[in-house]
């Protein structure tokens, strides 16, 4: 696999979690319907197709992310939209000037993202939503060695904290109207930010 | 899961289409992105009012456009709240240069793409303000969960501040009263029954035959907890219970009584629902000087009801009663 | 049965309480026997409405009394015509002087009993018109049938005769206006699901996930046939060809086209099925001059739909603009 | 038995005609939803009771009758109201002046009542309405020698009338609407015109 996350691997990895995505719409949405909605699978499903169609050939990673955040922004609606999309706006911001990422490159850029998530969310983690995935996602990619290992490691890490989810009591979002029932199920935006993570680490195999 | 459709990814955009055949007087529907705006937008000088949120909920917000309540609204998909750049359009189209008020209901996705979009709009020159609406006190905790949801208050906060509008006030002033509403209106709702959201084809939750969801919202999500059904009189009670705790009223105060229909509970029984909640009303010596009974705030075909106290002011009351005229509200012209 | 009720025999007792307590404005509840009077009754000198039928599909008909539409409404059990003691009373309570029109939909329990008040008002000196509405072409052999039902034709005959009523019209020229009404409007609905008679604890008929009954009535009965669910745009369909094809109409006449919901069914689905219903429409030349979207004519939580279109002339147009101010139907004033 | 129909025979036959119905309330709506709309049985429950709770003690049969007919116009609705109404109006009628009926009133007096029935309802047998059972029954009293066995054969004529509906295409009532799909169900109106006249003839027993 390469050492470097360029615009042909990146673009890879958001027509891999086009597929997945799409793939698991249903399994989304029964988690979201559980403790919220019911719309995740389908916010995300169209999210990412509207992705993979405007995707072009984008000049650099920044350009390319930041036409993700937008399109996200653009077309998924509800919480996530917002929150995934400033995820990608926040990570092209972080990647300006790169035309691909190492390892150490890729782990300030997903935090820079995470942070954005966070910011916009005025989360923390803990609260049951995908930032229980994403931060510690972003603490395996900084201390992995190799870009491979990086990617793996904020995979794994991102799934065990999705799972993790499934105890907690959510406070933000629409799960935290549940309370005490929203114990017992995964968080959806949880779930699919380990999907996406996955994702990545399958397309830069 | 047998619904009037053709396609679940074409219900929105198949609806505004015929909201546009039968409302062309009243309003005009904008495609891609997907907003309504009143058919003679934007009014020169006068405050505009833009809401929106998913689909699902008609007439809220489509069938509220129109003059003397809402002049833009914005339908995501259904439940999903819209994106920032239907916000944005719709926000610059009714813009007649006296600012806009984002009527946005308290949920973490409502929320976000309202400020996304006004920021937006304000980089663009527009003087944006928002009040969020969170009437719903199903919601206790509102430090450890994303506050409380906006739900039949909405509506009434969407007449009132239209109305003032319509009369020539000010954007602070809208706004200003608009938060008054807010903080004089309760609300809480209950589910005898789920719905299913056409993407998903099966309902949200299941119920046995003698259990109900009590302090549901108004996105099929599954209530604050789930009872044994009860009868009419006794679920008033539960629901108006929790309410006029919660408002700070005192005896002699008029209040709007809005029992809302979620959507598949017929009329008949929203008057049996509304004959006792005036019945506790008045026990509690408030004076119902205002009424609304119907299918106002839905979600889809869900049966059950909300019901919404408001303590009136004479402002507020001038302004409930000033004429409106949308599709789905509508006196006085 | 999940219904937000007290008891089944207070259903109709308790629902019209509930319409009192929040239509005091408007309307006037009396009890026992039961009818409902627009607050202001009796009108001097004005020709007087009355309609009246099972209750079940409000707001049809006690949402419909007030200025420019009913005088008086005469609710029976759920689903069952009311009694001629009933009309009788309502009868007399709103008789100005003019004259009183009766608008009976065409079922035998209807007929029947409006036209036993009608032999005791007369016997009482009161002059009684009475006009049977029958626009359901669902009922296609009325030779060997009760004759057409009497179905969404009805909202749109007690608008445009209470304009005229209202305008100061006499009692031969509203009956007379009736019946033209009647004659050029044609109905058609469809049930996705049952409905449920609380009386009768259990649904009136079981129709598997993928059938619905096609050419319904009102009272939850059976269909014509059963038929396998279709898209909302080949339902339209199925549901506009035998209404065109009845109605005697030409090219460039303009018409009202009426979407109702039967209760379950959201707004969100009834505007796909105007969508359609308009686009088939115009294809045939015809010009949708008025249109009314929702649930008017109800079979209590019934999923479904019914379409009714009305070949308009300029007299029933001015009626039909005229103001009205009822619970259930409000423009103009 | 007593030979002749009076004032506490009839006042009996309709205590018993209350609790029949009372009794079958959900069986005579259940043959009303198949081919109706529910209401049969609830709204004969609610006449019948309405007609016990008002009888009083009235002077003769024609009084008896006349309240009866108007209790059931002023209590059933829907169209069984006005038939039944009527055919106990006008068997008031044809009763009048008369202290107790025998056989061969009875039968001109119940023949008078399902002319009432067939005017107001402007229908004739066959049409799959309370005339099948009626009708029949009307015969089979003029038929019948003795008071004792007029009631019987009218009872049992009611009934087999009441079965025969079961096959007829209704042209009457809600049913009609039904077409061919009437065909099938035994007619409610007839059912419970049967059960009034078994009710009567268990009461003079
Ligand atoms: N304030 C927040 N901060 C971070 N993530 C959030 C927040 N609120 C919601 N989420 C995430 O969004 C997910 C729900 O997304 P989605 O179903 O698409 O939107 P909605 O809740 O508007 O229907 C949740 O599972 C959660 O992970
Ligand atoms: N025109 C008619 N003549 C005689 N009997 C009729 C007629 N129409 C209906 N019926 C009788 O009335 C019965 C239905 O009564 P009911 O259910 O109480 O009234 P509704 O049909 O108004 O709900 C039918 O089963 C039939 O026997
Ligand atoms: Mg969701
Ligand atoms: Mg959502
Ligand atoms: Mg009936
Ligand atoms: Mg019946």
């Amino acid at each position: 696999m390469s050492e470097l996350l360029d615009v042909p691997v990146l673009t890879a990895w958001l027509k891999r979690a086009d597929e997945m995505v799409a793939a698991r719409q249903t399994y989304l949405s029964d988690l979201d319907a559980a403790i919220g909605d019911g719309d995740h699978g389908a916010n995300l499903a169209r999210g990412f197709h509207a992705v993979t169609a405007k995707l072009g050939t984008p000049a650099d990673p920044a350009a390319l992310f930041k036409t993700v955040g937008m399109t996200l922004i653009g077309t998924v609606g509800g919480a996530s939209g917002p929150l995934y999309g400033s995820m990608f706006v926040e990570m092209g911001k972080a990647a300006a000037g790169k035309s691909a990422l190492d390892a150490a490159a890729w782990a300030d850029v997903l935090e820079a993202g995470v942070k954005g998530v966070a910011a916009r969310g005025k989360a923390v983690p803990g609260e049951k939503t995908m930032l229980d995935a994403l931060t510690p996602a972003v603490a395996a990619a900084k201390g992995a060695a190799g870009l491979s290992a990086a990617l793996s490691a904020a995979a794994e890490a991102a799934l065990q904290g999705a799972e993790a989810t499934v105890s907690m009591i959510a406070r933000k979002g629409r799960a935290s109207y549940l309370g005490e029932r929203s114990a017992g199920h995964a968080d959806p935006g949880a779930t699919s930010a380990a999907l996406l993570l996955s994702a990545l680490a399958e397309a830069a195999r | 899961m047998k619904k009037l459709i053709n396609a679940a990814d074409k219900v929105v955009d198949e609806a505004l289409a015929g909201m546009a055949a039968a409302h062309g007087d009243l309003i005009k529907v904008h495609f891609e992105p997907n907003f309504i705006t009143r058919a003679d937008a934007p009014v020169r000088g006068k405050v505009a009012l833009v809401s929106g949120g998913g689909s699902g909920h008609e007439p809220l917000h489509g069938g509220f456009v129109g003059r003397g309540m809402l002049d833009a609204a914005c339908p995501g998909a259904v439940f999903t709240s819209p994106t920032p750049d239907q916000i944005l359009a719709a926000t610059k189209a009714v813009d007649g240069g006296a600012g806009v008020l984002h009527i946005v209901k308290n949920y973490t996705g409502d929320v976000l793409n309202f400020e996304m979009a006004a920021d937006l709009a304000k980089d663009e020159g527009v003087k944006v303000e928002a009040v969020i609406i969170d009437d719903d006190v199903a919601v206790q905790d509102s430090l450890y969960t994303a506050g409380r949801r906006g739900v039949g208050g909405t509506v009434l906060a969407e007449k009132i501040c239209g109305g003032a509008a319509e009369a020539g006030q000010d954007l602070a002033a809208v706004a200003e009263l608009c938060r008054k509403v807010n903080s004089n209106v309760r609300s809480m709702g209950l589910a005898l029954t789920p719905c299913t959201v056409p993407h998903a084809g099966k309902p949200s939750f299941t119920l046995e035959e003698d259990e109900i969801e009590f302090g549901v919202g108004i996105h099929g999500e599954p209530g604050r907890k789930r009872i044994k059904m009860e009868s009419a009189d006794k679920l008033a009670e539960m629901l108006m219970e929790p309410i006029i705790a919660d408002l700070p009223f005192k005896s002699e105060d008029k209040v709007l009584l809005f029992v809302n229909g979620l959507g598949g509970t017929p009329l008949v029984e929203l008057y049996i629902v509304f004959r006792k909640a005036a019945e506790i009303a008045k026990a509690h010596g408030l004076t119902i000087a205002r009424s609304l009974v119907g299918p106002y705030i839905t979600s889809l075909e869900m049966a059950g009801t909300s019901i919404s106290l408001l303590k009136l002011d004479d402002e507020m009351l001038r302004y409930w009663d000033a004429p409106v005229v949308t599709p789905g509200l509508r006196w006085g012209a």
